[in-house]
């Protein structure tokens, strides 16, 4: 008997493959409901949707959540700020005092309608500490704030609700990028009640993630896809795609065969920059591509502490000795633009008239020898692994550096290791790409050069008196003058103490299918954007 | 009925080629048991293989002529062939655990026989089987039809082989040493049960043995082989009366004696050859304490001694030709 | 038998235990803080003591395993450092791609390697011989993420035949099933072909041949009932590999199963995930194992009659 | 003298190839595809350590002008996205699989067959222990076991050495524990313990040696899947330190390219694809000559 249940067991188990293959072959290529669904991919599972839990993915943030002030794209690589949540505001004089007064009759995704109450609350669990929160600095400005995250005070002193519609916030000092710093994803509005209720599946589960923005978030498969759906009720009024979805395609090479293929409607290139080449050349493309200046700057770093990095002559040779236009070309087809300091072209606040860093390699090797390196030395980049994109760019410069004797070992490390090295100012040197969150120079610097932060990045950079010009800078409420200010550091920390490399900027482009009309790229060049504009649709 | 006429055997290896059967002739009347005699290496298996074609590559059957009832076997198409194993000649093997496959039960094994030679149903085959058990001496033979063979002894496992042989009431039956894995007792028992068989059923046997006694106890007429070639055959009272060949001799020396004489077991000196470096002349010389001169040199013929005992061996070349004992 | 089974099945226990045992050391004594990696970068130090002692990331590590193996027994794996979630919920999710994957597999490697195995036996050492297990074999060579990388540009890519990626139905399965199936059809070949040869050297094979029965019905029924045996062992044993192999299948084909979040968990240095998917995956191993034991002993009539005698 | 009937190949394996060195003659003369197989991967592992010698191109060095040059007269495989010749890289990237796939394997076939030969000598406490260690390792799918090795260890060529030498052991340990049981009962063996001879001394004169036609077989056999292992680990990208490269990690590199420039992906492949066949193959023919022992 018991033999039988066996032979049973084996007959079944060869039978089941059978059986649904007969059922389940017969279905259809194209996925109903999709017709007038916006497909993107992305690589990587967002670990929540939460907007203050996140550093790094708001594709669905910014499609389900409003802000207070919003950045919209006005053109490549160009943004102005405008009213979201918040239909005007005033600034004190002296830069302290923001005063918001905010939209009526706005509702979020429940019903319920937005109050201030709700900035309050948003701002409040932000600064909490049991929040976890990760986005804190758009908001420590705030007066009251650094008491909030020690966990000495419960409330914000530094907002006050003078009526539903109106809040007043006052900063513990100026900030000039303060209405900047709100424009980010992170600092999406929340409403009380439905984000308390929904506890630590907010921003994990779609019916329990509310907003008031353009999408209702849809659904959440791990690992394979999340979607949000067309809110009609929108307050801008409801737009025009019935949905977006993005397919997690954990490997790139697979994603743009999905493209090829017709299963995703927009494929970024940032995911894969090999196949830059390939489809800027392709002329099936050609009218395909949609461009976005991006901005953000690629560099390589050295950290100071480590011998001999401490000598300026060093630094200086080897930004000679890096042929970044060679680098440029080869990587991304030499769609890029040099950069000569920090800021990319296009941030408010640039300086076109930074003189060029040359390519300069025999001067280069003068250099070191100066310096007492005739010979060259040994050295290390470092990287995390599973990176081939990081590591041409590694490869290139060991090849370079190999021309004025410097030998370069190139250690790939895993993400957490290299993180946490990086954050003790431990690494001897990466390389590495930075875009604005918000369209300030303050965005750049401060997160490079301020005190503390060039120990937190590995740069370890010892010039104080400039740290603390940075950190100052913060404060300055005349525009023209902080913008002053803020060249005037770029071109001693870069040109005179030569404190990283700068390479370039990059074009990010985006290859569209043949389904869409009017993608735009966001302002500040990510791959997540607001995809609520004029004329974006799907062709019927 | 089963005439083996210069049966040639040859093995074709890397080494070379190896005559393991070399130019024998075997004659098996019906209703009589013939023994097959000699060392391990003798070819005596192969000679019971080519009578089945049941020869494995490298070997091949070179020349000769099997007849069966008058019916050349050599060169019938497989298919035919594979109607007369089992069928109207079976064998048994010496064996039984390793000879019965372990995942089938006994009772299916002996009904496929029937099964397929007989066209029985399963039913009938089955209801057969029972019967042939009964006739092999298997106790509780219903019972014994669902076993597998290690649930059984020794000696039952030949009897289910022997009942599997006999399931179609074969003319001939050929036992490959179906006694040496057995103890002692149950020999007996066997031997005892094959010769009851062979009278009622009307069955030749070709026992194949290394046992003297054995042949002693069953066998009407034996054929002595050594190194492939027949060295002596006659009926067995002329062999054990008048035994001949030194071989034959050293043979029947090794069988204990009742008189408490106890001598070596074997008493012939040295190793069968290998069938890749045969002596020149007789086969036997090397080993072989009469051996003359001659004996190196070149090979002697199967002499006749008396009607239906030939010897090959130079002693008895004054005998005259014609040993052959058809 | 029931005694057999049970025996079988709390030897496992100590293995799976050691499992844990190895993979909580191993994960724990990593240089580099995933917490940094978790919280970002731009995190309050605060941030980072509160998450450490919500995690217990500061208690000694034996205490630790100890509250993490009382948290396995009620089902409990902790939570998903990246995704937040209950690893379990997480698991059980994923497993079920990972089990259709699995069986589309072995049924692919099956009916490649069985018969293979089956004719190069029978025609040993013949040129049919070498070509068949060469097929097999060349399933077994091929680095499986570029196979099926290459699969995809053939039939997804540039004819069209097949999805690229995904799971939603049996034709998205066809493509990871033939690279995992293939990949481990070599050894079923293998394996049938050796105990196929092994079992044709036996007596009973005479005994059958002498019988009158025709080569095929020797070899189809009296090899290889015997010469499966094995190979049924094998196929359970197969689950290992097949697992192993679904880390690269899955995640070049887009299936969201228990290897791809395996691979995610390492590359994310998510531990507590990382720890249940392997545990669980060892222990669907073991299981693999033990079923292997007592199908076998269900099949072969020696063993299954000693153990009911005893 | 007993009843065994005539086995003439018996005799003569005997007879002619009694060593395990003249088995493997033996097999090198009967089974083309084997002696084939040790041709080609004699030719693959001489034209890589020869490489320096004729090599007309340095493989690291990048070349910008030259980038996605198609295969040519001057390029046989073209080059790769720095502009480096595709098949100099191939031939010095088998260096690496190469020795990915002798040296851990040799590790952990050393670490297998001590612990096995221990296990089953000592018996009792010891065997238990070692044993169920190895249960647990061959629990673990070796694959992800792999991974995670390597992963903590961090990146680099010598963690894939530990990596692949600690998920293999255990198979090598199974056998040559079995073996070593069913030698410690034979005579020879318990002769030289009766006479007092020492348990170290015995497993190196006695057991050790004829454990070795097994040790082969699973050495050959066990080359594949070192290099299989290889490849899919770099998979995460760990592996040889840049700008040296193997052949798994050119494939992980390259497999973005398959779709506009396929043979810088294709070539790789192809290399290990040949040279894991021809392992496989050498493996079999390896264990149909000399495997007394182990059925799969």
């Amino acid at each position: 008997m018991l033999r039988r249940i066996a032979v049973f067991f084996v007959a079944v188990m060869l039978a089941l493959p059978i059986c649904a293959f007969v059922e389940e072959f017969a279905e259809a290529a194209i996925a109903p409901g999709y017709e007038n669904v916006l497909r993107f991919a992305t690589n990587d599972e967002p670990n929540t949707n939460d907007p203050q839990k996140t550093t790094e993915y708001y594709a669905v943030n910014f499609q389900v959540f409003d802000r207070l002030v919003e950045a919209v794209t006005t053109g490549q690589g160009q943004s102005d700020l405008v009213p979201g949540l918040a239909e005007s505001w005033e600034i004190s004089p002296d830069g302290l005092t923001y005063t918001f007064h905010l939209r009526k009759g706005v509702k979020f995704h429940n019903g319920a309608e937005f109050k201030a109450k709700d900035v309050k609350y948003t701002f409040e669990r932000m600064l909490l500490p049991e929040t976890e929160a990760k986005n804190q600095d758009f908001i420590d400005p705030i007066k009251g704030a650094a008491e909030m995250m020690d966990g000495s005070a419960k409330e914000l002193s530094g907002l006050e609700i003078v009526d539903d519609y109106t809040i007043k916030v006052t900063l513990k000092e100026p900030f000039g990028p303060f209405l900047a710093s709100l424009a980010t994803p992170g600092v999406a509005i929340l409403n009380k009640e439905s984000t308390e209720e929904a506890g630590t599946d907010f921003g994990l589960v779609p019916e329990k993630t509310i907003g008031t923005g353009a999408y209702i978030f849809d659904k959440w498969v791990l690992h394979d896809e999340f979607k949000v759906r067309r809110n009609d009720n929108y307050w801008r009024g409801a737009p025009e795609l019935d949905g977006i979805s993005w397919k997690v395609v954990m490997d790139a090479d697979t994603m743009r065969m999905m493209f090829e293929a017709g299963e995703i409607d927009v494929f970024d290139t940032d995911l894969v920059p090999s196949q830059i080449s390939y489809f800027t050349k392709s002329e099936k493309y050609a009218d395909k591509l949609v461009v976005g200046n991006r901005m953000g700057t690629y560099y390589f770093t050295f950290n100071h502490d480590i011998k001999p990095f401490g000598d300026v002559r060093v630094r200086k040779a080897f930004q000679m000795a890096v042929d970044r236009k060679g680098m440029l070309d080869a990587l991304f087809d030499g769609r890029g633009e040099l950069v000569h300091g920090i800021l990319p072209p296009g941030l408010y606040g640039y300086n076109k008239a930074l003189p060029e860093i040359p390519y300069d390699p025999a001067k280069a090797k003068a250099l070191l020898a100066e310096a007492g390196y005739p010979d060259g030395f040994e050295m290390t980049l470092t990287q995390i692994a599973d990176n081939p994109s990081t590591l041409a760019r590694g490869e290139l410069f060991q090849a370079m550096m190999a021309e004025i004797g410097v030998k370069v070992t190139i250690d790939q490390m895993d993400e957490a290791a290299w993180y946490a090295v990086r954050a003790d100012g431990k690494l001897p040197a990466y390389s590495g790409v930075w875009s604005a969150d918000f369209n300030d120079p303050d965005n750049f610097l401060y997160t490079f050069f301020a005190p503390g932060n060039t120990v937190r990045r590995s740069f370890n950079f010892k010039n104080d008196a400039l740290s603390n010009r940075v950190a100052a800078a913060r404060a300055i409420v005349d525009p023209a003058s902080r913008v002053k200010e803020y060249q005037d550091l770029e071109r001693a920390i870069i040109q005179d103490e030569a404190a990283w490399i700068p390479l370039f900027t990059t074009q990010h482009i985006f290859v569209v299918g043949d389904r869409v009309e009017g993608f735009k790229v966001s302002w500040n060049g990510w791959s997540d954007g607001w995809h609520y504009y004029e004329g974006l649709r799907i062709k019927k | 009925m089963l005439q083996i006429r210069n049966l040639k055997t040859h093995f074709f290896t890397r080494g070379g080629v190896a005559a393991a059967v070399d130019d024998v002739s075997i004659r098996i009347p019906p209703r009589s048991i013939v023994g097959v005699v000699g060392e391990s290496g003798c070819g005596k298996s192969v000679t019971a293989l080519s009578v089945l074609q049941l020869v494995s590559r490298p070997g091949k059957i070179v020349s000769g002529s099997i007849l069966l009832d008058g019916e050349e076997l050599i060169g019938k198409p497989s298919k035919q062939m594979r109607r007369i194993r089992g069928n109207k000649i079976s064998m048994i093997f010496q064996e039984p655990m390793t000879s019965l496959n372990p995942v089938y039960t006994v009772g299916r094994q002996v009904a496929e026989t029937m099964i397929l030679h007989r066209g029985a149903s399963k039913a009938e085959a089955m209801d057969r089987t029972v019967e042939m058990f009964r006739a092999v001496g298997i106790p509780a033979p219903e019972k014994r039809l669902k076993s597998f063979p290690h649930q059984l002894s020794g000696g039952l496992r030949q009897r289910v082989m022997i009942a599997m042989a006999m399931a179609c009431k074969p003319s001939l039956m050929i036992a490959d040493e179906p006694t040496t894995a057995l103890d002692v007792t149950i020999e007996a028992q066997i031997l005892h049960l094959m010769k009851e068989l062979e009278r009622d059923m009307g069955t030749s046997i070709m026992m194949i043995t290394h046992n003297m006694g054995v042949v002693a106890e069953l066998c009407d007429y034996v054929y002595v082989m050594y190194a492939g070639k027949v060295m002596e055959h006659a009926g067995i009272f002329d062999l054990f009366d008048h035994t001949k060949h030194p071989y034959t001799q050293g043979l029947l020396n090794s069988i204990p004696k009742p008189s408490g004489v106890r001598g070596r077991l074997f008493n012939i000196e040295g190793m069968v050859p290998s069938l890749l470096r045969l002596p020149k002349g007789c086969r036997f010389s090397p080993r072989c304490e009469q051996a003359v001169r001659e004996c190196f040199e070149s090979e002697p013929g199967l002499y006749a001694v008396s009607p239906g005992h030939g010897v090959r061996c130079f002693l008895y070349r004054d005998c005259g030709d014609g040993g052959e004992a058809i | 038998m029931a005694r057999y089974i049970l025996r079988r099945f709390l030897i496992s226990i100590p293995v799976l235990v050691g499992v844990a045992l190895i993979l909580f050391l191993l994960l724990n004594v990593v240089p580099g803080d995933p917490v940094t990696l978790m919280m970002g970068e731009h995190i309050k130090p605060a941030l980072i003591e509160a998450f450490r002692a919500r995690m217990h990331l500061d208690d000694p590590v034996l205490v630790r395993f100890g509250r993490y193996m009382l948290g396995a027994l009620r089902g409990d794996f902790g939570v998903s450092y990246k995704l937040q979630r209950e690893v379990s919920g997480l698991i059980w999710q994923a497993f079920p791609h990972t089990v259709k994957l699995t069986i589309y597999s072995a049924f692919v490697s099956w009916i490649i390697g069985i018969p293979a195995g089956i004719f190069s036996a029978v025609k040993h050492n013949t040129l049919i011989d070498r070509s068949l297990m060469g097929f097999s074999l060349m399933g077994v060579s091929l680095p499986i993420f570029w196979a099926g990388l290459l699969m995809q540009y053939v039939f997804a890519s540039r004819l069209g035949w097949l999805p690229v990626t995904g799971y939603y139905s049996i034709k998205y399965y066809i493509m990871p099933s033939v690279v995992l199936g293939w990949s481990s059809a070599g050894t079923v070949a293998r394996l049938t072909r050796s105990n196929l040869l092994e079992i044709m050297k036996n007596d009973f094979i005479r005994t059958a041949r002498a019988k009158g029965l025709s080569e095929p019905s020797v070899v189809a029924c009296h090899a290889l009932k015997n010469a499966m045996l094995p190979v049924i062992t094998v196929m359970a044993l197969q689950v290992a590999g097949l697992l192993g192999g679904a880390v690269m299948t899955e995640s070049v084909f887009g299936i969201p199963g228990i290897g791809r979040i395996a691979v995610d968990a390492i590359t994310h240095r998510d531990m507590p995930l990382l720890q249940g998917t392997i545990l669980f995956t060892t222990a669907i191993v073991i299981a693999g194992n033990l079923a292997a034991d007592i199908m076998y002993a269900f099949l072969d009539p020696r063993i299954r009659v000693e153990q009911a005698n005893s | 003298m007993n009843g065994a009937e005539f086995d003439l190949d018996q005799e003569l394996a005997q007879r002619d190839d009694a060593t395990a060195a003249g088995r493997l003659k033996g097999m090198l003369r009967n089974n083309k595809v084997a002696a084939f197989s040790v041709l080609v991967i004699a030719l693959i592992i001489a034209a890589s350590f020869a490489a320096p010698l004729y090599s007309p191109y340095d493989p690291n060095k990048p070349s910008l002008s030259e980038r996605f040059a198609p295969p040519s007269r001057t390029h046989w495989l073209g080059c790769d996205d720095l502009g480096r010749d595709q098949l100099v890289r191939l031939i010095y990237g088998a260096r690496i699989s190469i020795v990915i796939g002798l040296l851990p394997t040799s590790l952990s076939m050393l670490l297998g067959a001590a612990l096995g030969m221990i296990s089953g000598y000592v018996g009792g406490k010891t065997d238990f222990w070692i044993m169920r260690l190895a249960d647990v390792v061959l629990a673990f799918p070796s694959l992800l076991l792999a991974m995670v090795v390597s992963y903590t260890l961090g990146g680099g060529i010598v963690s894939i050495f530990i990596a692949l030498s600690a998920v293999s052991w255990a198979g090598t340990a199974r056998v040559i524990r079995a073996q070593t049981m069913s030698l410690k009962e034979k005579e020879f063996v318990l002769a030289a313990r009766s006479i007092g001879v020492r348990g170290g001394v015995i497993i190196f004169r006695h057991i050790l040696p004829n454990c070795v036609p097994s040790l082969i077989v699973l050495f050959t056999l066990n080359i594949p899947g070192a290099i299989m292992n290889e490849s899919s680990l770099s998979f995460l990208g760990v592996g040889a330190s840049p700008p040296s490269t193997s052949w798994g990690l050119m494939i992980y590199r390259y497999k973005t390219y398959l779709l506009s420039y396929p043979w810088l992906a294709i070539a790789p492949g192809m290399a290990i694809l040949i040279f894991v066949l021809a392992f496989n193959f050498l493996g079999d023919g390896v264990r149909d000559a000399l495997d007394p022992y182990m059925k799969d």
